[in-house]
């Protein structure tokens, strides 16, 4: 077992992650998406604090854990919100900020 | 160990305004009371800050138990000041804007001084983690105060955008951080300066990606193009004291963490990223000025045109990558220079837009002038601020950077900064025009005298004084006492 | 050789996991996905002998915000019909993923930079984290306290019910208003 | 007040608008303040004139830090160049007032003081950014004018005129950073003063790019042909005040920032672009005239008359001999005088008719002969009629371009014939024959014939007697053209 | 005294320029005529009193007003010069000026503008005094501009009709033509040849040390400034729109000033031309065949003061053989007899116009002879001078250029000017029996005349019957006394009396002959002339020159304003500029497509800069 395949592993969720975010409408996805990535960067954190023989990535990756915590209660409040206020979590649907919208 | 506590007691003054605030705001106070004491805590702060300024014996804070964690030097002393002034002056000139706006509640006023908090943090952090947990303490606070106007379909979208946007850039931050760990075994800010001078370019290529990522989620944060299309939609859709807190104030925090990572730490790799600038600054320019340059809606070009300015500040930070000395001090005064114009100018719109509910287009500033002269007199001084007319703080600031890139030998930055300083002219007189030109079919107005406007005036007389001021004057600074301020603070960047 | 497959396993369920996640059109399904992958997360947390933050990883991620994140889905209870028409799916996914490759190449390659074994180390229990915690990493632990905080104070204001509906000028350029 | 002179002369009109502005003053008192504004300035000039002195060279020298950081200095002075500017300057501003002196709108007064600091300092910086800062200064005044008061398409003229001018302005400022920063780099101290960055000496190819950028600005000030469409426009839409100082002082401008900046810092250089702009100059001259024929509006055709003779300036300026450049010097004085009062009488008719379209005037010398008598003698001395100074200046100016090369000479003779054409079609459509209206037409009154009259009597004086006025600025303008002339022949 | 006689009518003009704006209503004839025929009086004797100084002390008096200005080696004063040229010019000058001042005083008295009028005529008659008397060059020039400038003032008089301006406009410009020509020799000469200061004694002193090609040139450019001035081809197409003045403008213009300054600006500059025998003949030819040319246009025209317009050209043209070959004294001898004529002339003419209520054309008038007895006779005695009929000023003065003609072997000019001899004697007589002999067609009302008017003619009459006894030459028994006075640079020629007697012999027939022909065909009974041939109908159209000139000058340059009008500035130079901000907002508008709105597209742009900026790390860093 090397660090590589941790490392491909995490470059490889962070990636999905992206991909996640940028491809869909969803907003439960996307949320989930930055999740992912979060999630991948702390994995990355744990591994190298392994490859580097020190603690403090681990504590990183604790840290993160928080920080995905704290994006998570935020952005679901968001989401809640919005599907309250239209009854929709497609992020498409919103669209009134367009250039187009703003300049007729 | 009490000088220690003094020089955190800014810091805690304003957290323990925001936990107070936080308990307050259920309470039955009104919300100028609120403001009241939210400024209050900030005024208390700005005092221990200014009365702290200068002398400082130690390092950092804490350094037993922080470790170096914790920088205190004049350069986050000043850009905390910057910040708290800003957050103040959000505060005090949208006094009349709360009143007139139904939805504020109690906790606006914890938020804003969380995400100031954040940004204190911010400008000190000698960490990666904690710098990166201080902007999202600034970010997240700032993202739920762009979708204040909850009832408000504009402001939800926009703190979607944020949220979704920011927080994915976030992530870059984050992982470009893990990057520098992995290749420097440590996030200390000292220990990767060690590092970095300690190796050439060519042997740490997982820092300088790391550092790019870094790079990346600060593009973001300040709008460069191709990072840049939340900043119109964002702007527009928050309430107008967010989109001035957002345009003055966080766009200077996420620079304080920027300069201090570009300058010192990653200042021998610099030249790595010169190429890279300038591909974005190219676009930023022009992105810029193509989005201010057909908008209607005076918010939104106030907007694009943030990107524009963003842009000249990458102009000065590659300059920084290519060994120029002015670009350093060049970057903070366009950024006092672009704080106080920007500032004013969202300050008047939310002023009008408290006494007449509505977002201005261009067109609803015909016979502005004739409405409220002074109104008028100083928007157009705000504006020739922004466009970089000479006699206003915005032509040295301008004035600085270009030469900055002069000096590196990047006259084709130059030139562009130029050229798009030149349709930024159309832009800003445009709106001067819709004031001055048309008729007005209402009397003029009386100019109420509150808070609100004297700040507004008062800032319009720094523009002024900032572009022409002298030492005639003394303690007021003019454009000289800026640039000590600018030059003072870099210095102490070591 | 049974840490790899172990791995491998654990790595199918994550990649696996992450993929449901971004490609299922329910989102209860998604989240399921997203559900797994970090409990896959755990179990490599675990390997990578962090007991800690393979238990943090469980209580935190799993346990508060994957739950809460199910509990929202629910209380949003979107049904099929109300959820997103993404008939263009499977197409943004590829371009995509073709422009996410070279970030993903960079981040492989770079990374791979690094010596390839695992240094022999302890393993990484609460208590040698919680004293490197209260070490070196105070500040960014208090301050992460006020980031929890703020984000609660954030959250609560963004989903609690506005109060009332009438101010909506943002919105509206009504002709009727005074001029400014 | 005569130890700092200048500055009093640069800001006192800036100075009583401020006051006049925090005070409210009502427009009764606005208009007195102006007046007395300008009359003062102009006293303290005359006397500034008397005690100058034609054979020192800068004089009344000021110069005091300003933004010591980035070495801005406050540096102002004057020179046979500037004086005769600043005398044409505050020698106008007395007759403008008097002639507005019925407007009742505060802005227009307010302006105006605005808009003459900025060329008095225009004219007397001697510090490059300074000289950038008034440059620009005096461009929203104009901007307001135009755009607030002015009639036609004014809000899109308006913005034409500041978005090209801006444009020159730019260039240049790119050019004043570069020469500062070089300066920089080469002593180690930061100057924007005029005498300081002359001293730089840069490679051939830089001195050309540098030099484009402030001729761009002068080129489009001025303007020379292909830089012009927002002349045309911009005068047709101003109010008379306004176009009174576009076309008298600040076209000048064009030329001055060439002489003082262009021959002050790239003497060499300007030998690369002399026959660009000469041959642009000499299709300015035609062109403009020739346009100027079938133009209708009379403000826009005495704009083409305008950039017809200012072609013929810049054409002096850049054949480098004694005579053109007296010629251009004097040039600058004579026309400033004639177009200053030809609009002032457009200005006038405007009043009157509400018109300024030849097609809708005629007949007016039979309803008034003394507006008649004023309008053909503006109009005659802009077309360079002998007895007026004009005259002197483009005898001066042929001489000099026949000494340079004979084709020149030719072409710059045309002047004789272009000028004649237009204005005396256009004096046979708006003074003679039978009227095309019905409008009453009250000849001119005392208060519009006073204000006339010093413009009149300085016009013959300059025909007259140039020997009165070329000595003030001779001795100075021969040493200045053999410096540049040493410089052209040192790097051949 | 010479800067007074220059200055004095400027100064008189001034004064009534100034009372007659600060009232036009009020009628204040007696200052007016006191002031305004005062003046030329007092120059008058001035000028006597300088010509008998000049005639008996020094050769020229100089007096210098002030230094004009002082640049380089421009060092030009404002001086005056009293040679033997210029007070023989400035006698007559004044002289007849100041007659026909008088008769303007009467011709001119119900006219409202009557203060003006004589403002600009006595402007008129400082212009030319500072042509003629001006030491330098420049000064000369200012003259000579000014000199136009009144005729544009006077021409338009009447400024009421369209017409008259149009005349006015049109003589200015083309005046104006000229002096293009005028001051490019100027400059030419200044810059070649003022190594001595730039006075014509100075130049004249240097002028070896130009360049002979370059004198040709400087020669042929003050000859394009004659051309103006004293209407020769081509630039003499105002001459005849020019009668739209008042008469006695057209007397001052034809006769004493004006017309002639191109003459005495050849001689002047006599010591060029005769280093450029050359360009005097080409200056020869064009006067000869303007002489022909402008004769034959008279030959057909009904208006009594056309006629006289193209004799006048015609006479000039006589002239420029003269001075082009060489004899400048012969043809100012001819300025000198024919301002006599011509002023009487015209003036004859305004009197008959006046008479007959403002009819100019003379196939209306006829039969005038018994009732305007004094103007018949005096206009005869013109008559008889002009087509050249000894004893009377005009033979004289035009034979010795015929003989000069004639003997410098220029032969088909000396032909062309024996041929318009004859011409312009038949169209002079058809003119005064048209006028005076023919049968009215109508019975006239005829306003009575002032004296004023009429006392001028006599004298005039009797200074035309006796001003060529002045250049009597040898031959007729003189000793040429104003040639020798005149000291030009005379083309030296051997002429036998036998050869004079014999072209004189000859002018005196074809004279005889055109006088014959005239009264057979319009003594009793004068017909206009119609277009009933080409020939004709080209004649009486002037030979289209004027459409010719529309044609070719005029429709082209307003062709070109309105091109630049139409294309040029919009299309090409706004539109060039149109087109960049086209592009830009163009950019500007695709650039907001961008901006569509949706987070998901937001979120692309963003993996897209990140996928940029991997792939550039990827290069640049070579990690793979």
């Amino acid at each position: 077992m090397t660090p590589d395949m941790f490392f491909l592993l995490a470059s490889i969720l962070f990636s999905i992650g992206l991909v996640g975010l940028v491809s869909r409408k969803n907003l439960f996805v996307l949320y989930m998406s930055i999740e992912l990535m979060l999630s991948s960067v702390s994995l990355l954190l744990a591994t190298l604090s392994k490859v580097l023989d020190d603690t403090s990535g681990s504590v990183m990756a604790l840290l993160m854990i928080g920080v995905i915590a704290a994006e998570a209660a935020v952005f679901l409040a968001m989401i809640i919100h919005l599907y309250r206020e239209n009854r929709t979590i497609d992020s498409d649907t919103f669209h009134t900020l367009s250039q187009g919208e703003n300049n007729a | 160990m009490i000088e220690q506590f003094l020089y955190a007691s800014p810091m805690a003054t304003v957290v323990l305004g925001a936990l107070v605030l936080m308990l307050l705001a259920n309470s039955t106070l009104t919300l100028s009371r609120l403001n009241l004491i939210a400024v209050s805590f900030l005024g208390l702060s700005l005092i221990l800050q200014f009365s702290l300024y200068g002398d400082k014996s130690t390092a950092f804070l804490f350094e037993t138990i922080f470790g170096d964690t914790f920088i205190l030097d004049d350069f986050a002393s000043i850009f905390d000041m910057m910040f708290t002034a800003g957050a103040m002056l959000t505060l005090l000139i949208n006094n009349d804007y709360f009143k007139s706006h139904t939805y504020f509640s109690g906790e606006y006023f914890a938020l804003m001084l969380f995400s100031l908090f954040g940004m204190m943090m911010l400008s000190h952090a000698h960490e990666l983690l904690t710098a990166f947990i201080a902007l999202e303490i600034a970010s997240l606070s700032v993202y739920a105060l762009v979708g204040y106007h909850k009832s408000n379909k504009v402001s939800s979208e926009a703190m979607m955008k944020y949220i979704v946007l920011g927080s994915m850039t976030g992530a870059f931050f984050m992982l470009g951080t893990a990057l520098i760990y992995g290749s420097v075994g440590s996030t200390s800010l000292t220990e990767i300066a060690n590092y970095v001078n300690g190796n050439s370019l060519d042997n740490i290529p997982m820092l300088i990606i790391g550092a790019t990522f870094i790079m990346l989620t600060i593009l973001f944060k300040i709008g460069a193009v191709p990072f840049h299309s939340w900043v119109v939609d964002v702007y527009h859709g928050a309430p107008y004291p967010i989109t001035m807190y957002m345009a003055s104030t966080f766009k200077i925090a996420v620079f304080a963490i920027a300069l201090r990572l570009y300058l010192v730490d990653f200042a021998p790799i610099n030249s790595f990223w010169t190429e890279l600038l300038q591909a974005v600054t190219i676009l930023t320019l022009f992105g810029g000025s193509w989005l201010a340059i057909n908008q209607s809606l005076v918010k939104r070009m106030l907007a694009g045109s943030s990107i524009v300015h963003s842009g000249y500040l990458l102009i000065a930070l590659s300059s920084i990558g290519l060994g120029s000395k002015v670009a350093a001090p060049a970057i903070m005064f366009y950024l006092i220079a672009y704080f106080i114009s920007a500032a004013g100018a969202f300050g008047i719109l939310s002023f009008i837009d408290s006494q007449s509910k509505r977002q201005m287009k261009y067109e609803d500033f015909k016979g502005f002038a004739q409405r409220r002269p002074y109104m008028a007199l100083m928007m157009s001084i705000f504006m020739l601020s922004l466009a970089g007319f000479p006699s206003t703080i915005g032509f040295l600031g301008k004035f600085y950077i270009f030469t900055s890139a002069i000096e590196s030998g990047q006259i084709l930055l130059a030139g562009l900064g130029i050229l798009t300083a030149f349709i930024s002219v159309y832009y800003y007189f445009k709106l001067i025009a819709m004031m001055y030109f048309y008729p007005s079919e209402e009397e003029q107005k009386v100019f109420p005298v509150n808070i609100s406007t004297i700040l507004i005036v008062m800032m319009a007389l720094i523009v002024v004084w900032g572009g022409i001021g002298t030492t005639l004057i003394p303690y007021i600074p003019g454009a000289d006492g800026f640039m000590e301020i600018a030059i003072e603070a870099m210095s102490s960047l070591r | 050789m049974l840490e790899i497959s172990i791995f491998s396993i654990l790595a199918l369920f994550m990649i696996g996991g992450s993929i449901a996640m971004i490609s299922n059109k329910q989102t209860v399904f998604a989240a399921f996905g997203f559900l797994v992958a970090m409990i896959a997360l755990a179990g490599l947390f675990a390997m990578l002998n962090s007991q800690f933050l393979a238990i943090a990883q469980i209580l935190v991620s799993v346990g508060a915000v994957v739950v809460l994140s199910m509990l929202t889905i629910l209380t949003v209870n979107a049904q099929s019909k109300s959820l997103p028409q993404e008939p263009n799916k499977t197409k943004w996914i590829i371009l995509t993923s073709i422009l996410v490759a070279p970030f993903t190449i960079l981040l492989y390659k770079t990374l791979t930079t690094l010596p390839d074994h695992f240094s022999t180390m302890e393993t990484i229990n609460t208590k040698v984290l919680g004293k490197e915690m209260f070490s070196h990493w105070v500040l960014p632990f208090e301050i992460l306290s006020i980031l929890l905080l703020s984000a609660m104070v954030g959250a609560i204001v963004i989903a609690r019910k506005s109060k009332k509906k009438e101010d909506n000028t943002t919105q509206t350029n009504s002709r009727e208003r005074s001029r400014p | 007040m005569m130890d700092h002179i200048l500055s009093n002369i640069i800001f006192l009109p800036l100075i009583i608008a401020m006051v006049m502005g925090v005070v409210q003053a009502p427009v009764k008192v606005l208009r007195l303040g102006a007046f007395f504004s300008s009359v003062v300035t102009l006293f303290l000039v005359l006397w500034l004139a008397y005690h100058y002195d034609p054979h020192g060279g800068m004089q009344f020298v000021e110069q005091a830090p300003w933004i010591q950081s980035s070495g801005f200095t406050y540096f102002i002075g004057i020179d046979f160049l500037s004086l005769i500017m600043l005398l044409l300057i505050t020698l106008l501003m007395p007759p403008l007032y008097l002639y507005m002196m019925h407007e009742k709108r505060k802005g227009y007064w307010y302006n105006m003081m605005l808009l003459q600091t900025g060329v008095t300092g225009a004219v007397l910086s001697l510090d490059l950014v300074l000289f950038y800062l008034f440059w620009e200064t005096m461009l929203l005044p104009i901007f307001i004018m135009i755009g607030k008061y002015g009639n036609g398409l004014r809000q899109y003229n308006s913005m034409k005129i500041i978005l090209m001018t801006i444009l020159g302005s730019m260039s240049m400022l790119f050019s004043i950073m570069y020469l500062g920063y070089m300066y920089f780099e080469t002593t180690g101290v930061w100057s924007f003063a005029l005498q300081d960055l002359a001293t730089l000496d840069f490679d051939a190819q830089t001195f050309i790019w540098l030099a484009a950028g402030f001729l761009l600005a002068f080129a489009i000030k001025i303007p020379l042909v292909g830089f012009h469409t927002w002349m045309a426009p911009a005068y047709g839409s101003a109010p008379t005040p306004a176009v009174v100082i576009m076309s008298s002082i600040m076209a000048k401008l064009g030329i001055y920032g060439i002489w003082r900046f262009g021959f002050g810092l790239f003497e060499t250089t300007l030998i690369y672009y002399a026959p660009t702009i000469i041959v642009l100059a000499l299709i300015g001259l035609l062109y403009y005239a020739i346009r100027a024929i079938t133009e209708d509006n009379l403000r826009r055709m005495f704009a083409y008359s305008s950039g017809s003779h200012l072609s013929l300036i810049a054409l002096g300026i850049f054949l480098t001999n004694i005579y053109a450049w007296s010629g251009s010097l004097y040039f600058i004085g004579t026309h400033a005088l004639a177009s200053a009062g030809i609009f002032l009488m457009i200005g006038l008719l405007y009043k009157r008719f509400k018109t300024v379209h030849i097609s809708e005037l005629g007949g007016i010398a039979g309803k008034a002969p003394k507006f008649a008598f004023f309008f053909a003698f503006f109009a005659l001395s802009i077309a360079g009629l002998p007895g007026t100074g004009g005259f002197v200046a483009e005898l001066l100016i042929i001489i000099g371009a026949f000494k340079t090369n004979i084709w020149i000479g030719v072409f710059t003779a045309t002047t004789m014939l272009s000028a004649m054409v237009y204005i005396f079609w256009m004096l046979q459509r708006t003074l003679f024959g039978t009227a095309n209206n019905t409008t009453e037409f009250s000849d001119l009154n005392l208060r519009e014939v006073i204000l006339l009259l010093p413009l009149v009597i300085l016009l013959i004086l300059t025909g007259i007697a140039p020997s009165l006025f070329t000595p003030m600025f001779e001795p100075q303008l021969s040493l200045f053209l053999q410096d540049a002339l040493h410089a052209i022949g040192a790097s051949k | 005294m010479l800067s007074i006689i220059v200055v004095l009518p400027f100064f008189s003009a001034l004064l009534l320029g100034i009372v007659y704006l600060g009232n036009t209503k009020a009628k204040r004839y007696t200052f007016y005529t006191i002031i305004g025929v005062g003046t030329p009086m007092i120059m008058t004797l001035l000028s006597f009193i300088v010509t008998y100084q000049v005639i008996n002390g020094s050769d020229t008096l100089h007096t210098t007003l002030l230094q004009w200005i002082a640049i380089g080696d421009l060092n030009i004063s404002i001086a005056f010069m009293a040679d033997r040229l210029s007070v023989v010019m400035i006698s007559f000058i004044t002289f007849i000026g100041t007659l026909i001042h008088i008769y303007a005083a009467g011709y001119m008295k119900e006219d409202e503008a009557y203060g003006k009028f004589f403002a600009y005529f006595n402007l008129f008659m400082g212009s030319m005094l500072l042509l003629v008397l001006s030491d330098n060059p420049i000064m000369m020039f200012v003259g000579w501009e000014l000199v136009g400038l009144c005729s544009y003032l006077l021409i338009g008089f009447y400024h009421h009709d369209t017409a008259n301006i149009t005349a006015a406009n049109k003589a200015f410009i083309l005046n104006r033509v000229g002096d293009f020509g005028f001051i490019m020799a100027l400059a030419l000469l200044f810059v070649h040849g003022a190594e001595g200061g730039f006075t014509f004694e100075a130049i004249a002193t240097h002028i070896s040390a130009i360049d002979p090609e370059m004198l040709s040139l400087i020669g042929i450019l003050l000859f394009v400034g004659a051309m103006g001035k004293s209407a020769q081809i081509p630039l003499y197409v105002w001459l005849p729109d020019a009668m739209a003045g008042p008469t006695p403008v057209s007397a001052l213009i034809h006769a004493a000033t004006m017309v002639t300054a191109g003459v005495y600006m050849v001689a002047r500059y006599s010591f060029i031309y005769v280093e450029i025998p050359d360009v005097g003949i080409f200056i020869a030819s064009i006067g000869a065949a303007s002489a022909l040319f402008a004769a034959i246009i008279a030959c057909y025209q009904s208006d009594i003061k056309k006629i006289l317009a193209y004799s006048t050209m015609s006479q000039l043209g006589y002239m420029f053989i003269a001075v082009g070959l060489g004899a400048y004294s012969a043809g100012i001898f001819h300025v000198f007899t024919h301002a006599f004529f011509k002023a009487l002339l015209f003036m004859g003419a305004g009197a008959v116009i006046i008479a007959l209520h403002h009819e100019q054309n003379i196939f209306k008038m006829g039969g005038l002879k018994k009732h305007l007895k004094l103007v018949y006779i005096t206009m005869f005695i013109a008559t008889l001078a002009i087509s050249g009929i000894p004893p009377f000023a005009g033979f004289f003065s035009k034979d010795a250029i015929l003989v000069t003609a004639f003997t410098s072997e220029h032969y088909i000019i000396w032909g062309m000017g024996t041929l318009t001899a004859l011409l312009t004697a038949f169209y002079m007589f058809r003119m005064l029996f048209s006028v005076f002999h023919a049968q009215a067609k109508e019975e006239h009302k005829l306003q009575a005349l002032p004296k004023t008017m009429t006392q001028p003619l006599v004298v005039l009459a009797i200074g035309a019957a006796s001003a060529g006894f002045l250049g009597l030459n040898e031959a007729y028994g003189g000793h040429a006394l104003i040639n020798t006075f005149l000291s030009l640079p005379d083309m030296k020629l051997h002429v036998s009396h036998a050869t004079e007697y014999m072209l004189g012999g000859l002018n005196v027939i074809l004279a005889l002959l055109g006088m014959g022909l005239a009264y057979t065909l319009f003594a009793k009974n004068a017909e206009e002339a119609k277009e009933n041939t080409r020939f004709k109908s080209l004649v009486i159209h002037t030979f289209y020159i004027d459409e010719l000139y529309d044609i070719l000058i005029v429709k082209p340059l307003l062709k070109i304003s309105r091109l630049i009008e139409n294309i040029i500035d919009p299309k090409i130079f706004d539109g060039f500029i149109n087109l960049n901000i086209w592009g830009y907002l163009q950019s500007a508008e695709m650039f907001g497509t961008l901006q569509n709105g949706k987070v998901r597209y937001y979120a692309l742009y963003i993996l897209v800069g990140l996928s940029a900026i991997s792939c550039y790390m990827l290069i640049k860093l070579e990690v793979l």
